[in-house]
């Protein structure tokens, strides 16, 4: 088959919503747009183990310690899902990350801002994950198989997260004057991050418009985000702490909330390398490659061993 | 108090189990290969919860209303009871490993035996561990024996885990008043005998690994009676810090 | 509270010097050289000392009755208001004598500008100090050129080290509120006019030691409004330990 | 000069108790046992850094924790005075380091248990320090000047150590339950190990005799023992705590205190290696020598370019 009739078949699935799967002709631009997408996701997992990782030592009792483990755990199984999700389109996990480590790959921006109390696990729980799920639920439909089922499995779990990290909240607002404080601190700290989780404005989108036709992103990004506002301010209410933004109010009109500018050079500022911790958290997460890299030797030439003594015998 | 020899018996291994826990949690986000570092958080997370059933019944046997997180939090080094290896650093993934065989080996023949003890809830924690530790005795050997006969560098780096280790390996099968009493009494382990199965399978797995069974019988001790080593003041400071700065509060 | 303006710019230098004393306490029988392991614990020795001074004014401003060692030991990280330089941790030793010299460029300015304070006491503490502050900066501009100028591993690690912290060095310098009313009300110091002093040597040390002045501007900040990095927590579960686990006691 | 009357001319300048210097000769012996000896102890000082080292950044108040770094500070200079001594004697520092960090030389057993609370500042600074002075006042006479000159700065600074350790222990003792709790467990951990810093009983000590002829040593071993029990008793007793020895009590016909029998199996063990931080401490100073090795290196790279300069200049 020629090229033509090859693109006529992919377009073909892709507006009859027929899955595509590895072994499927696919446009190279797809792929490779596919391979940005799915492993800056899982770069996120991982780089996002981070921040949280950070209070498992210093969580407030046994029960917290082991739902931060647990949940921290899961974000880790995420990121194998999807860098094997990757692998599918011919890429090996280890280039990702050399690619991760040597900033060619992005992650979530979110995850360059530190994590400074035990309500930070809380905020982290309730908004990034609430957003996270927001921006991956339209995704378990991607048009790409292996990737549509990946997510799936890090929806569910991510729900999960998001309803434990609103209760830790619930916890703090009904305590102390002191934990309550530390409630709203950490709502002041993530909630424009948060809101720049959904990405650049619409307007000033490159990668929408193209992502939209082949189904590998479903809504824009200025949608998700007024979704997002429209979900969380009635959680915040109920919680009893407050959006710190002055100009976020119901528009009877739109029927959406209102909400207010985003400093949008401090977005960039992030992703450009100043944010908080990105230095500190590339940098763990390649001293932990780097380290490990005896390990990961040593397993291979043990199993290389085990080989050939059973091949002998 | 009800049993005060139980009472520690009980305290002994729930702080064994929070400690290396903790330590294992201090892994994460850092290990080597992304399995490797679900594995570490999942043995983690075992031990967090072998250690809330311990403590769990060391608060009813205490009787004074405490909770587990109280047990946790307001007692300083000198009350904790855990043995001195669980304490160590977690140093390169050998070291870890290492630890972690040590610790394995003993508590999987510990739970085994322990599900015969007199006390039902002594055995239930048990019939519930001991599952747990069959996993995870089964991954740590795994890891000595292709680390150990692995590359030249993974080798040495065993060699020095164990050169690190093996001191205290000990204390965990040598038995102090408290667990002398328990066997005694019938609802603790015989740790003779444990360490007898234990010896065998350590070796079994060095010699695998192409490593040496050290001839040193010397053993730190003192952990299970409150004398640690210096690090355990640290592990504590953080783990009890929001209990402290925040106390009374529900979290 | 007398001057809450005050308070917090006394606080915000009280802390700064308490926590770089504590992290280079960390040194302590670890060091490179045994002359300058008693150099470092030298300049850690001067600034407890001049945090000391800082805290007791701050007691008195606050008027509360508290003590120096209750300012330290009862307030959380976002409570504390040193520049997040200060909490970075040692790394090796070039990392240590870098952030230091960021600091001590500082300081030797920030004290000789603040004995012109028409808070007498402020300017009390800065004559103190600006001694100190002379022979500090001389002992890590030295350790900057040495290393700079030295093996060709050394003038490596400098460069790692200027990567690492250049970013924390901009804090210094650029006022806060607090500090912009500090000055205004004839008490504190013009930061814009020890910025350029500070450059100048900054730019001078570099120079010499072959190394150059990055060209980036874009600054950590925060830290002397009580936002840090996730180091500070850490520091004062150790630092608040023993008065948090024993409150109330004298020592 | 024959080498007999060298020896003849060395030996009257000790008896007449007039100082060794330098330049003189001396028996080899007497060059090998001072090495041994000044040595032992400077390691004694540098190792013995650590276990308080272990407490400043947990001291209990910025009074307190200012007065433990000045400390330990002091014994980093007691460790330089005690090297350049031996220095003297023509061996280098970086020898007798290597030779520490092989674990040819040895330093106080002491040092290796470690500290566990607080209290343990005090209980060091009280008995560790006590017994030190009382081994080493005599030493202010040594036939060696260098070595005794060192002693002089040395011992006018363990005895301020040591009054402050006293302080601390009062502090505690008129202090809470707890804090008394806490001073009498650092003494119960404490008392042993100080009362084998004196060496193995005089029938079991192999250098004494010829040292004592040398006038290297004061007293045997066993006098300066019970002289510390005898010194240590009614300080407890002010303190309020107890000495952990039952057989402890006055002989009024000795005008000595009896003590209990010293468990002479532990002391050999720790000094065997076997005590509870050995491998720790000798592993932190070797660590901190091979980590310190480029800084040593530079600064010498740079002394040279200097006086390259310099000279051309």
């Amino acid at each position: 088959m020629d090229i033509k009739s090859l693109e006529d078949r992919f377009n073909e699935k892709i507006d009859k919503d027929i899955r595509i799967e590895p072994k499927d002709w696919m446009p190279e631009n797809y792929r490779k747009t596919l391979i940005r997408q799915i492993s800056q996701h899982a770069h996120s997992e991982i780089v996002g183990m981070l921040p949280e990782a950070n209070w498992i030592t210093r969580a407030p009792s046994l029960r917290r310690k082991a739902a931060a483990l647990a949940k921290v755990q899961d974000e880790a199984g995420h990121g194998l899902y999807l860098y094997s999700a990757c692998e599918t389109l011919g890429i090996e996990r280890d280039q990702l990350l050399q690619d991760l480590h040597s900033g060619k790959a992005k992650y979530s921006s979110i995850f360059n801002y530190p994590t400074l109390t035990w309500a930070d696990m809380g905020a982290i729980g309730w908004l990034v994950d609430g957003a996270a799920i927001m921006n991956q639920v339209p995704l378990c439909r991607a048009s790409y198989g292996p990737y549509a089922r990946a997510m799936v499995r890090v929806c569910k779990e991510e729900s999960f997260h998001q309803r434990q990290g609103f209760e830790i909240m619930l916890t703090l607002c009904r305590g102390s004057e002191e934990q309550k404080k530390m409630a709203q601190d950490a709502l002041n700290r993530w909630w424009w991050p948060s809101l720049m989780m959904f990405g650049p404005q619409d307007k000033d989108s490159t990668h929408t418009e193209q992502s939209m036709r082949w189904g590998i992103k479903r809504f824009t990004n200025d949608e998700l985000r007024q979704k997002f506002v429209d979900v969380s301010k009635p959680q915040a209410d109920l919680l009893g702490i407050t959006i710190p933004d002055k100009d976020l109010k119901w528009n009877e009109e739109r029927g959406h909330y209102d909400f207010g500018e985003i400093n949008w050079e401090e977005f960039f500022n992030v992703i450009k390398g100043n944010g908080p911790c990105n230095k500190q958290r590339v940098d763990a997460r390649r001293n932990a490659y780097d380290n490990g890299a005896w390990v990961r030797e040593a397993a291979a030439a043990h199993a290389e061993k085990k080989a050939k003594k059973q091949q002998a015998a | 108090m009800k049993d005060q020899n139980l009472y520690n018996y009980v305290l002994q291994h729930a702080d064994s189990s929070l400690i290396l826990g903790q330590r294992l949690a201090e892994w994460c986000g850092h290990g080597p290969i992304l399995e490797q570092d679900i594995a570490m958080s999942n043995i983690s997370l075992d031990l967090i919860g072998q250690c809330r059933m311990w403590y769990q019944y060391a608060a009813e046997i205490q009787d004074e209303g405490k909770s587990e997180d109280e047990i946790v939090a307001f007692r300083d080094a000198w009350d904790y009871r855990n043995v001195q290896l669980v304490e160590q650093p977690n140093g390169d993934f050998a070291q870890t490993i290492f630890r972690q065989f040590l610790f394995d080996t003993y508590s999987v023949h510990f739970y085994e035996m322990l599900i015969n003890s007199k006390d039902e809830r002594l055995a239930a924690i048990a019939g519930k561990s001991h599952k747990e530790a069959l996993y995870h005795v089964k991954w740590s050997g795994d890891w000595v024996i292709r680390l150990g006969d692995g590359t030249e560098e993974s080798h040495d780096r065993m060699k020095a885990a164990i050169d690190e280790l093996w001191s205290y390996s000990g204390e965990l099968t040598k038995p102090n008043e408290t667990e002398t009493k328990a066997f005694e009494e019938g609802y603790g382990v015989n740790l003779a005998a444990l360490k007898e199965k234990r010896d065998a399978k350590i070796r079994e797995i060095l010699t695998e690994a192409t490593l040496e069974v050290p001839e040193s019988t010397y053993t730190h001790e003192g952990g299970k009676d409150g004398r640690h080593t210096e690090h355990l003041g640290y592990i504590l400071s953080d783990l009890q810090f929001l209990q402290r700065a925040y106390p009374g509060q529900e979290w």
